[in-house]
């Protein structure tokens, strides 16, 4: 638009920036920690200015794909491999989240891994993190987009169990790392499928044309397949519970891969193969629409009740996913897109928000917190900016992208569309919840002294809390920005841009437009749920009065807050939610989960078992098991062959 | 033919076994170690440069009243072997030379290693059977050389379960000859085109045998039961010579006899024996993950892997009786990087085993921090086991896997999920290994760095292992060209 | 009546089973390689009678092959045997034992 | 062909080989077992002759008979606190079972497979002479590759048995260093 084409070496140094910084840091840099972080946001820096320049080009193009022609990479007979890169309208955008909050995630980790011991070990990471999402997101193959896949996996892994000293870090990114891969099960079964089916076509636009002429069966087989890699990845029902526990990365980590990049790839596949999906039998979209829908309103349920703040903002993440996976099963591609792009900025405020909170209280328990708007205003307003986003409230960003998605559910589809509604409600509740009993009344003490000695916890608070750093508090105050505004470029043909990365027959993005019912009822939903939240954690009691009177700066009515906040919980929200939805998703939580991770140490000590009977260091054990082994294959071999039997 | 064209014929292995001659009668004459460890080096270099004018004269044919064959497939071993021999030396040159027995280990190695490059290319059962047990004596007694306690056991579990194993190979080899009435595989292949049903009993008795034989070369289970006591128990050199050359050379002759001297894909007894690999590839690949999920000692971690490994290779060997083109070229192209994968493992565990004292993992905690080369080495190496992009091992499994799908059956399709599955789970015990390496705490704060030559074959080795993965195609047409023989 | 090709080989078998018996359940290694020369002999006369009745041989083979083979197995089981020994003795100086039941340090 | 002869023969030496062998099996006393094998190996060199193989005869009788016995004799004797009693080990059943499955499954070959094809009268005018020559001529020509692997073979696996006991570095364990390693010596050059 405003520039030339961006040229194809010009892309492939958007993915190659951020792997030269690995491998520096890793070659040159582990001992000088200070120009790894520089190094790192250097090359990230570098990444954004070009992705931006990527998205201009595609701007310049509608959304349509670049002409980039894949390169032959290597052939095993009649399979040719190549990669390549695709640039459209959808990988442009992501390109552009993904670079941005990258590289305002590196800024902020400078000023809150200041002092860790893996300081040169966490860029090095986080760098080859970045490469990785980026090379997922411009991969123009299926087996490129895998790999990358893959990539973004394991290092996601190394990340939460960043601080693998603690067990609970350990066993969280073990858990992670385990329960996404059952997703990715599925999504290599959808790769299998398509590789034998089509004869080896990995190219993506290909498989997309190809798949409206596939059976139905194997394209059922197919997009399930995709959705199952969408629901690990993407920490959707049934596989949802890793990413609370994938709290325990540090929060930098969380706030760049669990809120807009990895969680996201989920979202992005989906989107990527939305014309294999539109293709697909009416019964796979209604799979993904309840998927997504139950998802999100299961997870602000439970986002209702916890204390931690983080884990709040995992529910929140997992409760807003499914908002996108719920608008692609309702064929709404472009509110999906839309939604996961406002939602990357204000989700990364929001954690880096109470990342640092953490920082000044040295605790994300917000029942030892309280009253943190003086000390800490920048965080405090952010805070709120990012809630207020994310609960939908006009005209900030989060209100534009919701309205699309429980638009589509309004013409699609009246039950999603009431879930919908009902999550806004739960959504702006928990929210708040989290402000009130973090910012208002009074400081509470932060950190309880059992949790002291992680690397997390820094020495400064004990002068009680006070504001961050400027290198945390800038990308704050730089992502409220987009937090407030960014939902604007709706109006900026947004549609067209997107929709430019799928066929046209398949367009139907008219722009925006607002419907009254829709309107009032998100908004009613919102504002109520910031009143329930008001008059319940703020005011104390859930009556009218009591909420007007709480609007005046009433030291006394904060003072009992703490008694009534107990009160509260145990009253409004554990007696009603937790007893009912919240109680039944803890109990999903712990029979299922628990039975997975119990099932998986149960079998590896049934093996351990049989393998002390096989394995006995006995060598007539061995020649035992050689002989028997021999026999029954003899044995079969000569059943098998019946007829020269009968002879 | 002359004589000495008979002798030209098999000269990389008479160079490797004349050297292996020199190097015993050296150290008759010079007490100096080193002398040894740079004549078996020569030895190998020597063996080297004749495999390669043997590749580029476009030497081939049969010698030797057909007893061996040199063609591109035999040449391809000869290069592997010889390769993953002369990395091996190198690199345990530190453990060798520290020893009373350093000649004899030397002498032991070239011997092993010559008649494995003659097994590569030999053509006549008897032939197959003579080097092979030449060369599996020669390592049941480099499994004990140290002649230590664990040495010892090792040595004799894998001497007495391979005494039994020969017996059953014999006992198939016996059946094999006296029903197509000549010991050459191209006889018995001829015999097997045209035969009836009428032969098919002892003909599958036979071949049930053999493969079992070949089998506990191959660490197939239910033959594997050696695999992870002699790995644990016998030093780490000899354990990464077996790993490597020693198990090429079993998938060599097993292609060569089942895929030359059964006649390939297309006789009556191809189905039979294609399932039987596929069931062998399975079990393999899950018994060897689900041990080497408890291990703590490396070298018996390695070893179960090594199991698995043998059954993703298995899997190549099924689709080659089912009929795919691809297989064979991809078992070779599989065994080419496993080999330089499973070297670099073993480099980088004989540099650090020497230094931490020590096999378990847990003695590996921020081994990144001690020592960043021998690290870096082995997680470059574990994430090609693993089969995780870019490096070799991941276009290895495409390569098998493709193989087994074109073949176009349906339980092959199935046993390639299988595999995948398994992948899936070896992935937990490789990644644990790297987060001990990576995250954890050293116990101990000096720093150590190998010898220099270590340092060569180990960074060779990595690199080979990223350079396949990224430019797979020169080893890929190799693979091709080498299968292309036996068709 | 008369003695054919089946006798001889069933006689192996037999041969063949009972050296593989001795080798999976005796307890000593010795004993152990007892079964499995035992194994190897049953290998010979196999190869032997295939020698003496098989019509299989084209005119290029000759049907003494199996003799020659016998001559090989018969080098082979000599110097395992000898390898075994030498090996039975080194694991005795080290824990007083050969009995296979006792020498599994190394398992699981 | 002088079928009464061969036929008697043929069952008594098979009977004295397969009753040599399950005596070497039940036996209770190690050296006693190492007896009833010697006696399995002269049964079936009588069994060879029986198949015109009097080369491979004498062969057996010399190695099996002479060296590898001689060998075990030595081996029991070199290791006088192992247990003499040929006991059973763990896996006696699996053991038992898998020989009589392959004995059960050779047998069933034997004489279920179509082996009309491959015996009948052309075998009895087969060679019964002059073997050695052709085995020879075959050994040092079409095999003569073999043969000299074979002799590498030997070569290795005497000094194998050497480098395995010769103990040059503990002279503090060995009252007599010289002793073990000339013992195994002689025991390692029996067989070549």
């Amino acid at each position: 638009m405003f520039l030339p084409d961006i040229p194809e070496a010009a892309v492939w140094a958007i993915y190659f920036a951020p792997l030269a910084s690995f491998l520096l840091i890793v070659g040159f840099l582990w001992r000088r920690p200070l120009e790894a972080g520089r190094l790192t946001i250097f090359a990230i820096g570098l990444s954004w200015v070009l992705a931006l320049w990527a998205l201009d080009t595609s701007i310049g193009l509608d959304g349509e794909p670049a002409a980039f022609e894949p390169h032959a990479w290597f052939t095993l007979f009649d399979l040719d491999i190549s990669f390549g890169i695709r640039l459209d309208g959808l990988s442009a955008v992501m390109l552009f989240v993904v670079t941005s909050v990258s590289l305002l995630v590196q800024v902020y980790s400078t000023g809150y891994m200041h002092g860790d011991t893996g300081y040169s070990r966490y860029f090095a990471f986080m760098s080859l993190f970045t490469m990785s999402m980026l090379g997922l997101v411009m991969a123009s193959s299926l087996l490129q987009l895998f790999i990358h896949w893959e990539l973004v996996g394991l290092t996601s892994y190394l990340l939460i169990g960043f601080w693998f000293h603690r067990p609970s870090a350990a066993a969280a990114a073990k858990k992670a790392f385990i329960v996404t891969r059952f997703g990715d099960f599925g999504f290599l079964v959808a790769v299998v499928l398509i590789w034998v089916k089509t004869g080896g076509v990995f190219d993506i636009a290909e498989i997309n044309e190809l798949a409206a002429g596939l059976s139905a069966a194997l394209l059922t087989g197919f997009t399930l397949g995709i959705l199952s890699g969408a629901v690990g990845k993407s920490a959707q029902f049934p596989l949802h519970f890793w990413l609370p526990d994938a709290m325990e990365g540090p929060t930098p980590v969380s706030s760049l891969v669990h809120s807009a990049t990895m969680v996201a790839a989920g979202v992005y596949l989906l989107a990527r193969f939305f014309p294999a999906i539109e293709a697909a039998p009416g019964g796979v979209h209604t799979t993904i629409a309840y998927i997504g829908g139950f998802t999100a309103i299961f997870a602000a349920s439970m986002g209702i009740v916890m204390t931690d703040i983080k884990r709040v903002l995992a529910y929140s993440t997992i409760s807003q996913l499914g908002y996108m996976v719920m608008a692609i099963g309702l064929g709404g591609y472009v509110a999906a897109i839309f939604h996961l792009f406002t939602h990357a900025f204000f989700k990364s405020l929001l954690f880096q928000g109470s990342g640092s909170v953490n920082h000044a209280t040295g605790t994300f328990d917000m029942r030892l917190m309280g009253g943190l708007r003086h000390s800490m205003p920048i965080t405090f307003w952010t805070f709120v900016v990012g809630s207020l986003s994310l609960a939908g409230i006009f005209p900030l960003a989060g209100f534009w992208s919701k309205d699309e998605v429980l638009l589509d559910a309004w013409h699609e589809d009246k039950i999603l569309f009431a879930v919908g509604v009902a999550v806004a409600f739960m959504t702006a509740l928990y929210m708040f919840r989290a402000i009130f009993m973090t910012f208002f009344g009074e400081y509470r003490g932060g950190e309880p002294a059992e949790s002291h000695g992680d690397a997390e916890a820094h020495d400064e608070h004990h002068a009680g809390p006070h504001e961050s750093p400027a290198s945390m508090w800038a990308p704050l105050v730089i992502l409220s920005i987009p937090a407030i505004f960014i939902g604007l470029v709706a109006f900026l043909d947004f549609g067209v841009l997107i929709e430019g990365a799928i066929p046209e027959e398949l367009r139907h993005f008219e722009g925006v437009h607002v419907d009254g019912v829709v309107l009032v009822a998100s908004t009613v939903a919102a504002l109520g749920g910031i009143g329930a939240a008001a008059a319940i954690y703020f005011a104390g009691q859930p009556s009218p009065d009591v909420l007007r009177q709480a609007l005046g700066p009433l030291h006394r009515l904060v003072e009992r807050k703490y008694y009534v906040d107990e009160v509260a919980e145990d009253g409004a929200v554990r007696g009603f939610l937790y007893n009912g939805a919240g109680r039944a998703a803890a109990a999903f939580d712990r029979v299922v989960v628990d039975g997975v991770v119990n099932g998986v140490g149960m079998a590896t000590r049934t093996l351990g078992d049989g393998l002390r009977r096989v394995q006995t260091g006995q060598m007539q054990a061995y020649t035992s098991l050689y002989l028997v082994g021999v026999v029954v294959a003899v044995v079969v071999l000569f059943a098998v062959s019946g007829d020269v039997l009968e002879r | 033919m002359s004589a000495t064209e008979h002798l030209h014929h098999i000269g990389p292995a008479l160079v490797l076994l004349i050297g292996s001659g020199v190097v015993f009668s050296a150290d008759l004459v010079t007490p100096r170690r080193a002398s040894l460890w740079g004549l078996t080096l020569v030895a190998l270099v020597g063996g080297f440069l004749y495999a390669l004018w043997h590749a580029t004269s476009g030497t081939s044919g049969e010698a030797l009243s057909g007893a061996v064959v040199v063609d591109e497939f035999g040449l391809f071993f000869a290069f592997v072997i010889i390769i993953a021999t002369f990395a091996v030396v190198v690199a345990s040159r530190d453990w060798a030379d520290g020893r009373e027995q350093a000649a004899e280990f030397y002498a032991l190695i070239l011997v092993s290693a010559g008649s494995m490059v003659l097994l590569a290319q030999s053509n006549d059962l008897i032939t197959i059977f003579v080097a092979l047990e030449t060369t599996s004596i020669a390592q049941f007694v480099l499994a004990g050389i140290a002649r230590d306690n664990r040495g010892a056991e090792a040595s004799l579990k894998y001497l007495l379960t391979g005494a039994v194993s020969a017996a059953i190979l014999l006992y198939g080899f016996a059946f094999l000859f006296g029903i197509a009435g000549t010991t050459s595989l191209a006889g018995i292949a001829d015999f097997v085109g045209t035969a009836d049903e009428g032969t098919r009993l002892p003909l599958m008795l036979g071949f049930v045998l053999v493969a079992a034989g070949f089998g506990f070369k191959m660490a197939l289970v239910p033959f594997h039961g050696w695999v992870p006591d002699v790995y644990q128990g016998a030093p780490t050199p000899v354990v990464s010579f077996l790993s490597v050359a020693s198990k090429a050379a079993g998938f060599a002759i097993v292609l060569r006899v089942f895929y030359t001297g059964l006649g390939g894909g297309g006789t009556f007894i191809s189905d039979d024996w294609a399932v039987m690999f596929g069931v062998l590839a399975a079990a393999s690949m899950v018994f060897g993950n689900a041990g080497a999920l408890l291990q703590t000692d490396v070298k018996r971690l390695l070893g179960y892997s090594s199991i698995a490994q043998a059954g993703n290779i298995g899997i190549g060997l099924a689709a080659v009786a089912a009929g795919s083109t691809i297989g064979p070229a991809g078992v070779l192209f599989f065994i080419g990087t496993y080999v330089a994968t499973n070297l670099g493992a073993f480099i980088a565990v004989i540099a650090a085993s020497q230094r931490l004292g020590s096999d378990e993992i847990a003695d590996y905690a921020g081994l990144i921090r001690r020592s960043p080369l021998i690290a870096v080495i082995l997680i470059v190496c574990l994430l090609s086991l693993t089969g995780i992009p870019p490096t070799a091992g991941f276009i290895a499994k495409l390569y098998i896997f493709n193989g087994a799908i074109q073949a176009g059956e349906t339980w092959l399709v199935g046993l390639v999920a299988v595999g995948v599955v398994n992948t899936g789970v070896s992935a937990y015990y490789y990644l644990r290994w790297m987060r001990t390496i990576v995250m954890d705490e050293p116990l101990e704060a000096w720093t150590f760095r190998p010898a220099v030559a270590t340092q060569g074959v180990m960074m060779a080795a990595g690199l080979a292992v990223l350079v396949i993965g990224l430019m797979p195609t020169p080893l890929i047409s190799a693979a091709q060209r080498a299968a292309a023989v036996l068709q | 009546m008369s003695v054919e090709l089946g006798h001889y080989l069933a006689v192996s078998g037999i041969v063949f089973g009972i050296g593989v018996a001795v080798a999976l359940s005796k307890r000593n290694a010795i004993a152990v390689l007892m079964g499995v020369e035992l194994m190897l002999n049953a290998v010979n006369l196999t190869l032997l009678s295939f020698s003496r009745f098989s019509t299989a041989f084209g005119p290029d083979d000759e049907p003494l092959t199996g003799h020659v083979f016998v001559v090989f197995v018969l080098t082979v089981a000599a110097a395992e045997a000898a390898v075994a020994l030498a090996m039975a003795v080194l694991v005795y100086r080290r824990r007083e034992t050969v009995d296979l039941d006792r020498i599994n340090l190394l398992r699981w | 062909m002088e079928s009464t002869g061969i036929v008697v023969a043929f069952w008594v030496l098979s009977a004295l080989t397969i009753g040599a062998g399950l005596a070497v099996f039940l036996s209770r006393n190690l050296v006693h077992a190492i007896m009833f094998l010697i006696l399995a190996f002269l049964g079936m060199a009588g069994l060879f002759v029986t198949l015109s193989a009097d080369f491979i005869a004498v062969a057996q009788v010399l190695i099996y008979a002479g060296a590898i016995s001689v060998l075990l004799v030595f081996a029991v004797m070199l290791t006088p606190l192992a247990s003499r009693d040929n006991a059973n080990s763990l896996y006696v059943v699996p053991g038992v079972l898998a020989g009589l499955a392959l004995a059960a499954i050779v047998g069933f070959v034997a004489f279920e497979a179509d082996w009309a094809a491959l015996s009948g009268a052309a075998a009895d005018q087969r060679a019964s002479g002059a073997t050695i020559e052709v085995i020879g001529d075959l050994l040092i020509g079409r095999y003569v590759l073999a043969f000299e692997i074979a002799s590498i073979l030997l070569l290795f696996a005497l000094l194998g048995a050497i480098v395995l006991v010769h103990e040059r570095t503990e002279p503090a364990v060995e009252v007599e260093p010289g002793a073990a390693g000339g013992e195994l010596a002689r025991e390692s050059r029996e067989p070549a």
